[in-house]
C-alpha cells in the first residue's frame, strides 16, 4: 500500500497549482485561437500544446521539463528529453534556421523594384528602442530591456535569438509575447492606422513594381548581407542565414536546397521551438510580475513600431512626387506577412481596387532585416 | 542468490504489477467517459461557440512561393475535372 | 612489411569470431524476412543492416561502434560516428520524435466513435505486467524486468524509451526482441485468436462507426492528454509528442507541420533508430543467457497481452447488448497496424463480408496510449 | 531600489537607442543606394559578362532517380496542356 | 560618445583586413561560378557564401565564428551557433549522412552488369597514394599526407571525414580544394583524356549493359559491405552508410525510407555541410603557404587519378576481346557524374552515336567505393 | 628541418602506398569476382527461394493518410492516361 501512497503523491492532480491551471488554460487558448481565427496556427498550435505540456506537474525525482538538463546532478544520463529538445533554443539555434527557410521563401523582389520603401522598414525599429527605454525605466537591466524592446521587431526568432543571448531568464516571457502580438497583428494595428491617417491618404495608389531581372536578385542577398554585416557583425548569424536561403532560392541551379530549407527544415525547427518555447513557460518561473511588464512592454512596442512606419511614410511624402500609400508603413513592424495582408484588407475598404499588397510587402521584408540589424547592435553593444 | 518467489516477494513486484494495470484502466476509462460525454455536451455548448473565420489563411511561413505547388495541383484537378467532364459529354452524345 | 602485418592483423578476417558470424547472419535473416515477407521492413531492414555493421570486427586502437562514446578516453574527438547517432538511443530521444510522426498519421477517429472498445487496449496491457513479474521471479532487477515486461506493450518506441531510462545494459536485446514480435505478429497472434474464440463469436458483425465531427477530434487528443498525464505524469514526454503530433493533424491550420512530421521527420529518426539500434548489437554484449531470456519473456507478454484483450472483449459481451467482435481484442496489443490488419484477415475467412479492420483500430491505437501510461507508471515508481 | 529616469541615465539607454536606429537606418539606406544604382551599373556591365552555360546540369546528388519527379511533372503539364488545347479546338469547331 | 567609438571599432569595415577582402572575393568567385557555369552548384553555392560569412570581421568579444565552441572561455553558453553547426563537419558526423543519401539515390546497375569495370575505379586511387608520397615529400606528416592525397579520391564527404579524423587543422583547405577541383571536372579532365587516347580508342563502343535482376540488386549493398568492410574496417561508417542507403533503395518496402534519405536528409546536411565548411575558411587560418600547397598537391592528385584510370583500361584491353573504351577509365576517380559526363561529351565527339555514359557510370560509383576503402586504410594504419 | 627523401624513408609512405593501392585492388576485386559469380550462383539456387509475399504491404508508419498522395497521382495518370488515348482516338477518326 506504501507504493499505491507513493504513486497517488505522484500524480499530476496531486501535485497541481492553480498557477497551473492558469497556464494550461492559456495554453488551450492559444490553440482555440491559432484554430478559430488561424491567427499564426503554425507557432501558435504547439506552442499553446507546449503550455500545456511544461504545466503538467511531476514528482521532483523525476525529469521532465525543459530546464531538467545536463547541468543538473546526473548530468546527461539525467537530462529530460525535452531539455535536449530545448538546447536549440537556448543556445540560439533554432533562430538561424528557420531564418534559412525564410529566406528560401521570401521573395524580395518588390522591395528590389522600389528600394525607397526599404526605409520604412527602419523606421519601425523606433519601437525597439523607445520600448528599451522603457524597460530600463521600469527596473529592467540594460540587457534583459534590449531583449524586451526587440519584441517591438515582430520576428518571433529574432526575438529568441536575442533574449537566448542577452536575457535567458526571459524567454518565454519573450517569446511568448512576440509571437502573441504578431498573432494579434490584426487587432493591434488597424486602429493606429485609421488613427494617423487621412481617408486621402489610404485611397493613394502606387505604380506597379517592376520586374526584377535574375541578376539583381541573385545580387541581392550578397550585397545586402555584405552591408549589414560590416556594419553590424552581431548580425552575422541571423542575416547570414536569411540571405543563404534567398541566395539558395534565387540562384535556381540549388532549387532543391532551397525547397527542403522551406519545407522539411523549417517545418521541423518550427515544431520543436514552438513545442519547446511552450514547455518553457513552467507557472512557477513563467507566472511573475516581470513577465506581466514584458507583455505591456510588448504591446508599447508594437504599437510605436506601427505609428513609426506610417508617420514615416508620411514625412517621405513631403519629398516625393510619387506619393506612398502610408498605410504601408505599418507593414514594416515585419510579422511577414501578416502586416502586409492588414494594410491590403484596410487599403481595399477604402477603394476595391487599390492592391496595396506587393507594395506593402517591401517594408515589410525590409523590416526582417531591420529588426536584425537592431539584434546586432545591440548585442554587441550590450552583450559580454 | 536469490531467484523466484522471494524474489517477487522482496520487491512487491505482484502490488506493482496490480496498481500499474488499474491505473492504466483507470486512465483509459476517464477518457472513455469523456469522449462517450463529448458529443453531447458540444451539442449543448455549440451554439455559442465562434465560427472559425479564416479571413487570412497565410501564416509567416508560407509566402506566395508555397503557393506554387497548390496552384499547381489545382491546374491538374482542373484538367482531370474537364477531362472527365469531356468523357461524361462524349458518353451522352 | 611490419606495416603490412599490422593492418592484416586489422582486417575484420583476422579478427572475426564465430559469435560475430552469427551475429550478421541474423542481420541478413531479419534484412531477408523484411523484403521477403513484408514484416515490419521500415524497422526490420534498417536493424538487419545494423546488425551486420556492429558485428563488423575492428581493431581496439579505432573508435567505430555505438559504444565508443564521449566518456571513453580521448573524450568527443575520440568518440563514433555511430555513436554519436546512438545519442538518440541512449538518451531516448528518438522514440518521442517517431511518436510525433505516428500522432500525426493516426487517426483515431473509430476510437472516438466507440470509445468502449478503448478498454480492450487496457487489458491487453496485462501482457506488460505479467512479464514483468516473470522476468523478476527469473533474477531480473525490478528495473530490467519493467523494461522487459513493455516488450508485450507491442510498441518499439516505448520499449526503447523506457529500456533507455531503466535498464540501458539491456536496451539492444529489448529492441530487438520487441520489433522480431512486432514483425511476427502475423504468426504469433492467429493460434491464440483460434483458442479463445468460437465461430460464432468470430463471425460477430459490428455497427459501422459514426462520423467524427472535427471539433471533436481536435479537443480528444487535449483532454487525452490531460488525463493520461495527470493520473501519470512519467508518459508526459511520449504522450505530449504523440497528442501534439495528433493536434499538428486534426487542426487542419497547421496541415504542413503535420506533413513533415509523419514524412521526412518520422521517416530521419526511423532509419538512424533502426540502424544503431540494430549496430548496438555486437555479439560480446549480445550474445549473453539474458539476451535468451528476454527474447522468451517477450513471446511470452506478446502471448497474453494477446489472449488478455480477447478474454477482456468476451466479458465486456457479458454485459453489452450490441456486441462486441472478440477477435478485435487481439488488436489492442497495439503493433499498429499490423494486429489489426490480422484481426481482419481471420474474420474474413469466417464471414467474407465482414469488415472488422475499423472497428479494430479503435483497442489497436488505444493499445499505444495504454502502453505508453503503463511505462509511465513503472518509471516513476521505480525510476531513481 | 532606484527606477526610472535615473537608470535612464545612468545606463545611457537614451544614447545608446539613438545610435541603434542610426545604424539601423544607415545600413538599410546603404542598401537602398546600392539598389537604385544596381540596375544602371548592371546595363553597363552587362554585355561584358559571361552567358550563363547549362552543359552539365545535373550534379553529384541528383541522380536520374531525381529526374522522375520532373518528368512526372512535365507529363501532367503536357497532359494538362493538351486538354486545354483540345477544349479551344472544341470550342472554334 | 564612448558608446559610439566603441561600437564604431566593432564594425567590420574598422577591423578589415586586405586577406579577408580576398577570401570574400573567392566565396563570391565560387558562386558565380556555380550559377554561371552549374559547376557542382549544390556545393559551391553553400561554400561560397560560407566563405563571405567566415571572412566577416567582428569584435573579439563576441561569439561568431566556427571557431568559438564550447572549448572556449564561457563553454556552451558562448560557444557560436556556427560552432554548434559545424560540430557534424569537426567530428565527422555530416558525411556518412551524405553517404546515405547518395546510397539511396545510385543505381549500382551498370555495375553490376560488367563487374571488370570495377577495377577501373581502383585504379583511379592510384592519384591518392601518390600526392600522399607527394606531400611527405613536401615536409607535411603523413597524416596530413593522407588527407591531402584523399583530396584525389574526387568524393567531398570522403575528404572531409578523413580530414576530421586525421587532419583536422587541414580540413577547410582539403574541403574547398576537393569540391573546387570536383567542380573543376569538365575543365581539368579532358585534356589528360585526349593526351592519352588515340582517336581509334575514344571511338570503341561497348556492349549495352544487362539488366539486372532486383535479387541482385538487394544483395549486393550487403555483400559489397562485408567484403570491403572486414578487409578495411576503417571504412565502415562511410560504406556502411552507403550500403545502407543502397539497401534501403532496392529493397523497394523501404522506398519512403530511401526517398526521405536522398532528398530532405540528405539537402539538409549539405546545406549545413557546405556553409560552415566555408565558413571555416577564416583568412586568418586559411591564406597560409600550406593551404597553396594543398591546393598545388590537389591538383596533381586529380590528374595522376584522371591518367591512372586511362592507363589502366588500356591495360585491360591487352586482355579482352570485348575492349574496354578507355575514356570510362576516367570516370574511375568519381566526382559523380561529373566525370561520367565528361566521358559522355568527349565520346560523342568522335562518334555522335555513341552513349558512354551508363558505362562509365560503373567505375564512377567504383570510384566512390575505392576511396572510402583507401580512406579506411590510411586511418587503420596511420590514426592513433 | 628535414624534407624531401628522408622523410618519405623515414616514415615509410612508399610502403604504405603501394600496399594502399593493393589493398584497394584486392577488396575491388573479390567485390568484381563475386558479382561476376552471382547471376550464375543465382540461376542455381533460385528454384529454392521462397517467394516474395505482400500479404500486408502497410506498415505502422504508412497509415491510411499516407495513401491519398498516390491516389491523387494515380488519379492524376489515369486522367493524362485519357487524355492521351483520347488524342490517338482523334488521330485515327
Ligand atoms: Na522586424
Ligand atoms: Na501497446
Ligand atoms: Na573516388
Amino acid at each position: 500500500m506504501d507504493m499505491f501512497w507513493k504513486f497517488i503523491e505522484s500524480t499530476g492532480f496531486a501535485q497541481m497549482e492553480w498557477a497551473n491551471v492558469l497556464m494550461i488554460l492559456i495554453g488551450i487558448f492559444f490553440i482555440s485561437l491559432a484554430i478559430a481565427k488561424d491567427y499564426e496556427p503554425l507557432l501558435l498550435v504547439p506552442i499553446g500544446f507546449g503550455m500545456v505540456i511544461g504545466n503538467i506537474p511531476y514528482p521532483p525525482n523525476m525529469s521532465l521539463s525543459v530546464y531538467d538538463d545536463w547541468n543538473g546532478p546526473g548530468g546527461l544520463s539525467n537530462s529530460s528529453v525535452l531539455s535536449l529538445l530545448y538546447f536549440g533554443v537556448k543556445y540560439g539555434l533554432y533562430p538561424p534556421l528557420i531564418f534559412l527557410g525564410i529566406g528560401a521563401m521570401t521573395d524580395f523582389s518588390t522591395m528590389l523594384s522600389n528600394p525607397k520603401l526599404i526605409l520604412l522598414g527602419g523606421a519601425a525599429q523606433i519601437g525597439i528602442f523607445a520600448t528599451l527605454i522603457g524597460a530600463v525605466f521600469l527596473g529592467f537591466t540594460p540587457e534583459q530591456a534590449a531583449a524586451i524592446g526587440i519584441i517591438g521587431g515582430a520576428d518571433g526568432p529574432t526575438a529568441i535569438f536575442l533574449a537566448s543571448k542577452m536575457a535567458p531568464e526571459l524567454l518565454g516571457a519573450i517569446a511568448v509575447s512576440a509571437y502573441s502580438y504578431m498573432a494579434l497583428v490584426p487587432v493591434i494595428q488597424p486602429p493606429i492606422m485609421y488613427l494617423l491617417t487621412t481617408k486621402a491618404e489610404r485611397r493613394i495608389r502606387m505604380k506597379p513594381p517592376r520586374e526584377v531581372p535574375k541578376l539583381e536578385r541573385i545580387i541581392f542577398p550578397i550585397a545586402a548581407f555584405l552591408i549589414c554585416t560590416l556594419i553590424a557583425p552581431g548580425a552575422l548569424t541571423l542575416l547570414g542565414m536569411l540571405f543563404l536561403g534567398n541566395l539558395l532560392k534565387e540562384s535556381t541551379v540549388t532549387e532543391r536546397l532551397a525547397n527542403t530549407a522551406r519545407n522539411a527544415l523549417i517545418d521541423i525547427v518550427t515544431i520543436l521551438l514552438g513545442f519547446t518555447v511552450g514547455a518553457s513557460t513552467q507557472a512557477s518561473t513563467f507566472l511573475t510580475q516581470q513577465s506581466i511588464l514584458i507583455f505591456g512592454l510588448g504591446a508599447l512596442s508594437f504599437i510605436i513600431a506601427t505609428a513609426g512606419g506610417i508617420l514615416f511614410a508620411k514625412f517621405m511624402n513631403l519629398f516625393l512626387t510619387d506619393k506612398i500609400n502610408p498605410l504601408i508603413g505599418a507593414a514594416g513592424v515585419s510579422a511577414v506577412p501578416d502586416s502586409a495582408r492588414v494594410v491590403q484588407a484596410i487599403g481595399q475598404k477604402e477603394d476595391a481596387h487599390n492592391i496595396l499588397l506587393m507594395h506593402a510587402m517591401a517594408p515589410n521584408v525590409a523590416g526582417v532585416i531591420g529588426s536584425a540589424i537592431a539584434a546586432g547592435v545591440l548585442w554587441s553593444v550590450l552583450g559580454k | 542468490m536469490q531467484t523466484g518467489i522471494e524474489n517477487i516477494i522482496k520487491h512487491q513486484v505482484i502490488e506493482l504489477s496490480f496498481m500499474g494495470i488499474l491505473i492504466v484502466f483507470c486512465a483509459l476509462t476517464l477518457i472513455s467517459l469523456f469522449l462517450a460525454c463529448l458529443p453531447k455536451v458540444l451539442t449543448i455548448i455549440e451554439p455559442f461557440l465562434p465560427q472559425a473565420t479564416h479571413g487570412h489563411q497565410q501564416t509567416a511561413t508560407s509566402s506566395s512561393d508555397l503557393l506554387s505547388p497548390n496552384e499547381d495541383q489545382q491546374a491538374i484537378v482542373a484538367a482531370i475535372g474537364f477531362t472527365l467532364h469531356h468523357r461524361q459529354l462524349n458518353k451522352h452524345t
